[in-house]
């Protein structure tokens, strides 16, 4: 009843191709963004900033990327942690080689440095396919991390190997580094993806994501509609590299504050892989909802037992953790295959012709 | 120049100059390149029949080899002979195979027939997640010794002296290789001449037409991922009999994809052969180049970018089956 | 060549009247051992609607496959508008004006009529990813401009109710239809329609030609057709070939290649 | 809470369970009995809490901030934790303790206030392993052949500055082997390489199942396994099970040594009899790795129980708890006390030595076990001092603006 | 032609004869639901007597491939299911069987677009449709030279990966295929579409032909209405998800509606496609 769509009727085509065509999901997204930036920086408390709101907004970040590559280019990859690396070690260089740089600049550029390492391993594409693609990006990602750990010049010959962010700050104000308040990290992160998520919704809405979903669903028919495969794949390999670069620079200037090679190593590709499908590809809001599951039901299932007042060995509440995120996982797939964006939609259908089915 | 000496024709002077050292290392390559065959044999199986990629048969190796060793040291005490408890531990830990293959088959595979690939892909991480929570919760996270010896494979080496120097063979080893040839063989004979073999090839292509004219996909799930469970535990036991069995051994699994890439996903015979020729590669030139060059564990990516050269030549591989493109 | 009939004489005036779109010479095209098209030589001449017929197996999908490059002919010349075309990327024949429909059904399954039609219309647009992002100004006008054009087409195919569906979902003989609308959106000079009537009932069929004869009439675009109902290709075509294993057994008008023998033997069966 | 909160970011599971579970095990029951024998530390009862991280860089930083809160200490109990943590302390003031981990320039107490890593450090194992090699006599390594076969990780790679150094210094050849997160289990290429290097000895700087992997290698190479010699993380007991008898000779530079101590029997009597150990069975004792744990403890408590004394408050925090490390004094008369004499050296640190550098001593595995195989050995500090303050400066430099000492007064 | 002409006057319409026994597949009042919002089926029933050739006719997108697909039990890999209703199959329940089960009891059913296995060679195509065959090898090699001899084409190609070979050429492979597991009865979705005109005939013979010597019945949907009322016994026509008409093919083929929408027979005989006209008919039936 409340989520009826009848009565709006379109009568431009501005309007009817307007972002939010139904009243409903605008009042939505309303409530959404103004949780987001003003209710939760009320209640957060550090742990909250520090192991929940920033990794989740980092992670749809870069599961937005992929989603970009394999939800929309259906080209699978399994290579985002390497990208992301190339993203946090650009940004590492660019701040140190460049001091005075504004942050935010320097985050920016150094998407372009994944954009084009993005590139140069999306040339297989061209030829490659589905899982044969799939391994190959696996290719970047076991190189890239091998780079990271041999080429010292990219962590500034540090003895310990990583990369470790300094104190900086944006007009006085200290973003990054062991001194920045949570808070002022959480803004600028939200800031962010709040910027590139309203970019893609356009991109993919647009030519661009109409290329890509068509070389997605059948790349032959796309080519003989007059889609330049090349280009289509390639312009999708370079946006999702630079916002999985951007990413992984927030990663580990806004979050993590240092970085080791391995931590761009193959379980964050698949942890991102997670978030893109549970929350659905093809999706942008689906990795808001893919990365609340996968990043935050570990966080909470790992709170559980001290809430209940159970009193369990760490080791076995870590297994029975994993077997529980495990089963999870394979029971939304079941549920869903389409991911939790699908759901949303199905929620949302049977809301508009509610309470009268069919 | 002294760069293009070292990558030109240092190497080949040193083969020719110490022959029985090269020889080891094509020996080492070889024993290699069966393991990881063995590996990709359980992933090209499970492919063939259902485009799944299952990534966890790396974990089956591990959870299988920890069933068997598990299961043996809980029965020593009771029949107080190595031997015996490893007679019965072995079909017990094939039941135990058979389970998992019933269980992945019931709760998730039927579930999800007709998903897309990369759907059933998520689906089998979310099986390794299960089977790394399920394995560490039952049997510890500890170091293991496989029961080499209760098994009774030979745990001897063979010497020889090529050349004035000499060679090691480990016996173990050998017996690897072999048991890596009957498996493919009996596979290849399977596969290729019997109506369950035709019906497991008809399956990958579309599961809904197989269901149509009446394959069954229950039984052949089960009976392949028991097939693959089966290889999972030779091959748990040859790398358990060589470097312990605990759960880093998964991460062998990671060495299996470039052979599937350079064999061919659905190829038996480019597992075993992608295998081979990925194991020698890759110990060859990390010897020869890539420790004077690289400073070593070129390993890690080598066989990647390899295969990834031989893709853009043969996108599917050097057997796998031709990807069909026509409208 | 094999055909030697009085009329073709008459064939050839016809022929004159009318200039050549798009002339095929003598073009051979094998996989591996099977030759699919073997040295057939034809034309299709400008706002005609050309029907390629044949048994199962002829080669008439490999034949459009040729003209619109996803194939590349191991012998002979193809011109079109005059140009000699050597080896050919896929995609290029669009921006030359072919556009085809498919035989089994190639639409992007995932993606809504609307969009389908509009990624026809994708080697047109020009705006750049950076307004594509802000979806505004420029990238909004044109994506405007194209909208209106597609919904011309939408209008013209009668899809209206099926814009937004997701066309994996859609019946077969719809999907035909977007299909058409998809490949209308690219303005193409040439069309070539792939069995576009195949699984649908009379009344479908009819709907059908009555819009491929609109759009040859109306927007004056070429047609080449392959269809295996007799009755369509007889009403709507102007001219036939007739291939068989690969080679030409026939060409001519209508009523001429119905009557021709080595085509009733081959193709039609003794009930037609 | 109202005890003393030692939390502890365990890794009792993922690939390096092997090496971490009898590791906490020993930490864990030391604890338990301070409390069930001595209801605590000075009468406060111990709060030890397990976070489990299974050495996931991520999971440790999630475990850090989960228990930072009435923290005394934080243990992060891998090196890419301890990184990414180290420059939080500072602002949470939290001190950390990585004993026998973490980098070697922690030494530097100016530098590092909060971070501490008893009794010694990556770089004094591997000149102790370089000495004991030399036999006290470094010149002796002239012209000698030195394979450092390590993890191919900040870990494995932390002691080659000062081998390169010791190198240069002493005229011996250093060939660093690295060995890939992937490759532990496979080692036959490095150990293809050490067969045609011909090194006179190959030190491990080894981890989890990369030590069980080499020493099958070196077994199958016939490599001499009295050359062949480890850093404390290489010496566990689990990973010679494997080849037993025929690893004899091996050898592993460790700051505790084997034996029945005292101390075991009152963990046996105050915890394992009691059934509150998660030890499998009581064999599990007798290991290197658990009776490591208990040092590591140890080192805990005295340092509480010196912050009590000094500030004459039981309830101490965390900042109280940093003087105590600070100011650590582990006499032999003490360690007698406490049932633990031999066990491992005794223990001074300072201001400008948050290590302590007590030295170790080396233990060959006898096929069996391993036993003791050397007097106590000792790093040469004027050597590898100044290496420490030029890396400490650095990482000062790097993370600039870096607090250093800040506020905190030495003493 | 007689012969079935005979039968069919004999078995009056079904709905009327209620010998259960008598029908070997029959539908009631099934209701099918797509990704559990779209109700596609609205109440769908009918029946195939044994023996029979029932024709089931209708617009794109009416509902007869999902009616096929709930029968042979085929929707639960499309997100479909059957939400009311029952489906029996020789007088037994069968919507709770599995696909397979049900090829084993004699149903099998030739899917719409082909659905070849395209990495298979021509033969082992064929050879699959003998999966649950348990009647020996020389029995399945002699079906496999019948289907040979129906379709000439496919003894040309057997070793080819269908993948490569012509549309038509898939169409006679997936029939083919059907046709080895020696059914009692096979749902055939569109067996002549993309067929060449004298094949497409000659589908239809081998349909009247199976159905003459070897007894199989079938259900068919298709398109050509026109083969498809000749050789059918009875005939149903849906639309929107509903049958809105039935009855014996010989006066559905006298049915002024039938004739003008799906015979393309008004009263002055066959029209050109040319004559189509931009109009919307109204249909005489409500849909
Ligand atoms: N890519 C290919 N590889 C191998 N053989 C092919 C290929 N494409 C077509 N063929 C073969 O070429 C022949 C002609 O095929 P084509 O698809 O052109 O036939 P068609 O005339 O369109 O038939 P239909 O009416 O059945 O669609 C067939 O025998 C087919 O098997
Ligand atoms: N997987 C699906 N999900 C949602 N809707 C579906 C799905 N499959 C079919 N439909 C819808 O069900 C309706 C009936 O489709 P169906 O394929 O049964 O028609 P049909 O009569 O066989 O048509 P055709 O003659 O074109 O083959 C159509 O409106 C279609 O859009
Ligand atoms: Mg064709
Ligand atoms: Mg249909």
């Amino acid at each position: 009843m409340f989520y009826r769509t009848s009565g709006q009727f379109k009568t431009s085509y501005e309007s009817d191709q307007a972002l939010f065509p139904i009243k409903q999901d605008m009042v939505l997204l309303v409530v959404i963004l103004a949780t987001m930036y003003v209710i939760f920086p009320m209640f957060a408390s550090e742990f909250t900033y520090k192991a929940l709101l920033v990794p989740v907004l980092i992670y749809s970040l870069a599961s937005l990327g992929l989603n970009i590559l394999t939800g929309y280019a259906g080209q699978l990859s399994l290579g985002t942690a390497g990208f992301m690396g190339v993203g946090a070690y650009a940004c590492y260089k660019i701040t140190t080689i460049f001091p005075e740089m504004n942050i935010v600049i320097a985050l920016f550029l150094s998407g372009f440095f994944s954009a084009a390492v993005g590139v140069a391993f999306g040339l297989p594409s061209l030829r490659i396919k589905g899982f044969y693609l799939a391994i190959a990006t696996l290719a970047s990602q076991f190189f890239l991390v091998w780079l990271f750990e041999k080429w010292a010049w990219l962590y500034n010959y540090n003895a310990s190997g990583a990369i470790e962010v300094r104190t900086m700050d944006i007009f006085g104000l200290v973003v990054t580094g062991p001194n920045a308040s949570p808070m002022v990290q959480y803004y600028f992160v939200l800031g962010i993806v709040s910027v590139v998520t309203f970019a893609m919704i356009n991109l993919t809405r647009g030519r661009y994501g109409r290329t890509w979903k068509a070389v997605r669903d059948m790349d032959i028919a796309a080519e003989l509609v007059g889609i330049n495969l090349m280009r289509a794949k390639l312009s999708a390999f370079a946006v999702s590299s630079y916002i999985v670069g951007i990413a992984g620079a927030l990663m580990v200037f806004f979050w993590k504050g240092a970085a080791e090679p391995n931590l761009f190593d193959i379980p964050m590709s698949f942890q991102i892989v997670f978030i893109a499908i549970i929350g659905g590809l093809g999706s942008v809001m689906g990795n808001f909802l893919g990365a609340i599951l996968i990043v935050a039901l570990p966080v909470v299932l790992n709170l559980l037992p001290e809430i209940l007042g159970i009193s369990i060995g760490s080791a076995t509440m870590e297994h029975v953790n994993v077997m529980v995120v495990g089963s999870l996982i394979i029971m939304f797939l079941i549920v869903e295959p389409h991911g939790l964006a699908r759901f949303w939609a199905l929620i949302r259908e049977k809301l508009i012709i509610w309470p009268f089915p069919h | 120049m002294e760069t293009l000496y070292t990558v030109l024709i240092d190497p080949f002077v040193q083969m020719v100059e110490v022959p029985d050292f090269f020889l080891q290392v094509l020996w080492e390559g070889l024993v290699s390149g069966v393991l990881y065959s063995l590996i990709a044999l359980g992933f090209v199986l499970i492919f063939k029949s259902s485009r799944i990629f299952n990534f966890a048969q790396g974990i089956m190796v591990v959870f299988a080899a920890l069933s068997l060793v598990g299961l043996h040291s809980f029965l020593v005490p009771y029949v107080g002979n190595e031997f015996v408890a490893a007679a019965i531990a072995m079909p017990l830990t094939l039941g135990i195979m058979y389970a998992l293959a019933m269980g992945v088959e019931r709760m998730v595979l039927r579930p999800l027939v007709g998903q897309p690939d990369i759907i059933l892909f998520m689906a089998t991480i979310g099986i390794t997640m299960f089977l790394i929570g399920f394995g560490e919760f039952v049997f510890g996270g500890e170091n293991k010794v496989m029961i080499t010896e209760a098994l009774g494979i030979p745990t001897g080496a063979i010497e020889f002296e090529p050349f004035g120097g000499f060679l090691l063979m480990e016996e173990k080893d050998v017996f690897a290789v072999v048991m890596a040839i009957i498996l493919v063989i009996s596979l290849l004979v399977f596969l290729n001449k019997s109506a369950m073999g035709r019906a497991i090839r008809a399956l990958g292509d579309d599961h809904t037409a197989a269901l149509s004219v009446g394959i069954s996909l229950s039984t052949i799930w089960v009976l392949v991922w028991f097939i693959a469970g089966v290889i999972a535990l030779a091959t748990g036991i040859v790398w358990g009999a060589r470097a312990g069995v605990s759960f880093a051994l998964e991460v062998i699994a990671y060495k299996a994809l470039p052979v599937l890439m350079l064999g061919g996903l659905e190829s038996v015979s480019g597992a075993i052969i992608g295998g081979i020729a990925i194991g020698l590669l890759e110990k060859v030139f990390e010897i020869y180049w890539g420790q004077p060059l690289f400073g070593g564990n070129t390993e890690t990516w080598f066989a990647f970018i390899f295969a990834l050269i031989v893709l853009l030549f043969r996108p599917q591989g050097l057997f796998g089956e031709k990807i069909i493109e026509r409208v | 060549m094999t055909v030697m009939d009085p009329t073709l004489e008459e064939v050839k005036r016809k022929a004159e009247e009318r200039e050549v779109l798009l002339d095929l010479e003598n073009v051979s095209l094998s996989f591996g051992g099977v030759k699919a098209i073997t040295n057939i030589s034809f034309n299709i001449k400008k706002g005609e609607i050309r029907a390629i017929i044949g048994p199962n197996g002829a080669g008439k999908t490999s034949m459009l496959n040729v003209i619109n490059g996803f194939y590349q002919p191991q012998e002979g010349v193809i011109t079109f508008n005059g140009e000699k075309r050597k080896s050919m990327k896929p995609h290029l024949a669009v921006s030359q004006g072919i556009a085809r429909t498919f035989q089994n059904v190639a639409l992007f399954k995932g993606m809504s009529t609307l969009d389908n039609i509009m990624a026809g219309r994708a080697t047109r647009m020009k705006q750049n990813m950076f307004w594509q992002m802000l979806y505004w100004g420029p990238a909004q006008r044109e994506e405007i401009e194209h909208r209106k054009k597609v919904e011309e087409i939408i209008d013209f195919l009668e899809i209206q109710h099926i814009r937004r569906t997701p066309v994996g979902t859609l019946p077969y003989g719809l999907q035909k239809r977007v299909e058409l609308a998809r490949a209308l959106a690219m303005e193409p000079e040439l069309l070539l329609l792939d069995e576009p009537m195949a699984g649908m009932n009379l009344e479908e069929k009819e709907d059908m030609s009555r819009f491929i004869l609109d759009v040859n009439d109306q927007l004056g675009t070429t047609i080449a057709l392959i269809e295996h109902d007799m009755g369509v290709v007889m009403d709507l075509s102007d001219r036939v070939v007739v291939l068989d294993y690969g080679r030409k057994i026939a060409d001519g008008v209508p009523d001429e290649v119905q009557s021709n023998q080595e085509v009733i033997d081959a193709y039609l069966g003794v009930s037609h | 809470a109202d005890g003393l909160n030692f939390p502890n970011l365990t890794y009792r599971t993922g690939p390096f369970a092997g090496t971490g579970t009898p590791i906490m095990n020993g930490q864990r029951d030391y604890m338990l009995m301070l409390n069930e024998r001595d209801g605590g530390i000075g009468g406060v009862p111990i709060d030890y809490i397990e976070c489990e991280t299974g050495y996931n860089t991520n999971k440790g930083v999630e475990c850090y901030e989960k228990t930072k809160g009435d923290a005394l200490v934080t243990q992060p109990w891998s090196t890419g934790i301890t990184l990414q943590v180290m420059p939080r302390t500072n602002v949470d003031r939290i001190p950390i303790l990585a004993p026998g981990y973490g980098f070697s320039p922690m030494s530097d107490g100016n530098t590092f206030a909060w971070a501490f890593n008893p009794p010694v450090s990556y770089w004094d194992g591997a000149y102790m392993i370089l000495d004991y090699i030399a036999g006290g006599d470094m010149s002796s390594l002239k012209g000698k052949k030195i394979v450092l076969l390590h993890l191919d990780h900040p870990f494995g790679k932390e002691p080659i500055p000062l081998l390169e150094k010791l190198a240069e210094m002493h005229d011996f050849k250093l060939v660093p082997i690295p060995v890939g997160l992937k490759e532990m289990q496979n080692q036959s290429a490095q150990w293809l390489q050490i067969r045609r290097e011909r090194p006179d000895n190959v030190v491990m700087w080894g981890w989890g199942a990369m030590n069980a992997g080499a020493i099958t290698e070196a077994v199958k190479t016939r490599y001499p396994m009295e050359n062949f010699i480890g850093i404390w993380w290489s010496g566990s007991d689990a990973d010679l099970q494997n080849v037993g008898a025929k690893a004899k000779g091996y050898k592993s530079v460790s700051f505790n040594a084997p034996g029945n101590f005292p101390v075991l029997d009152d963990i046996r009597t105050h915890v394992v009899s009691k059934g509150n150990s998660e030890i499998k069975s009581e064999a599990d004792m007798d290991t290197i790795f658990y009776q490591r744990g208990i040092i590591i403890s140890m080192i805990l408590a005295e340092a509480a129980k010196t912050a009590q004394d000094h500030f004459g408050e039981k309830n101490i925090n965390a900042e109280q708890l940093r003087w105590g490390l600070e100011n650590l004094d582990i006499t032999e008369a003490r360690l007698e006390e406490l049932g633990m004499k031999g066990m491992t050296p005794p223990l001074k640190m300072a201001c400008d030595n948050h290590t302590g550098h007590s030295g170790a001593w080396m233990l060959e595995w006898n096929g069996e076990e391993f036993v003791q195989a050397s007097d106590l050995l000792t790093p040469n500090r004027e050597l590898i001092k100044p290496l420490e303050l030029e890396k400490a400066a650095d990482y000062a430099k790097n993370n600039a603006p870096w607090p250093g000492r800040g506020d905190l007064a030495c003493n | 032609m007689n012969a079935i002409a005979e039968q069919t006057s004999n078995s009056k319409a079904p709905a009327a004869n209620l010998q259960v026994a008598e029908d070997i597949l029959s539908i009631n009042n099934i209701e099918v639901i797509y990704d559990h919002v779209v109700l596609v089926l609205k109440g769908v029933s009918l029946t195939v007597p044994r023996g029979g050739i029932v024709a089931l006719l209708g617009a794109n997108g009416a509902g007869k491939t999902t009616t096929l697909k709930a029968i042979s039990n085929l929707l639960q890999a499309e997100r479909g299911e059957v939400t009311k209703g029952n489906i029996e199959f020789q007088g037994k329940q069968v919507q709770a069987l599995s696909p397979n089960e049900l090829v084993r009891r004699g149903c099998i059913q030739v899917m719409e677009g082909r659905r070849c296995f395209g990495h298979l060679s021509i033969e082992d195509n064929l050879m699959t449709g003998a999966y649950t065959r348990t009647d020996g090898n020389a029995e399945i090699k002699r079906d496999l030279e019948m289907v040979y001899d129906y379709f000439p084409r496919l003894r040309e190609r057997r070793g080819s990966q269908a993948g490569y070979t012509s549309g038509g050429e898939q169409q006679m492979c997936a029939v083919g295929r059907a046709l080895m597991s020696r059914p009692d009865m096979i749902l055939l979705d569109e067996p002549s579409m993309g067929l060449a005109p004298q094949l497409q005939e000659e589908i239809f013979e081998i349909v009247k032909k199976l159905n003459k010597n070897e007894g199989v019945s079938f259900l068919l949907a298709e398109q050509n209405t026109n083969v498809a009322l000749k050789y059918a016994t009875y005939g149903y026509i849906m639309e929107a998800g509903r049958i809105v008409l039935d009855g014996d093919a010989e006066s559905l083929r006298e049915n002024e509606d039938v004739k003008e929408f799906y015979l393309g027979v008004g009263g002055e005989g066959r029209k050109s496609f040319r004559d189509g006209k931009h109009y919307k008919r109204r249909k005489r039936w409500l849909a």
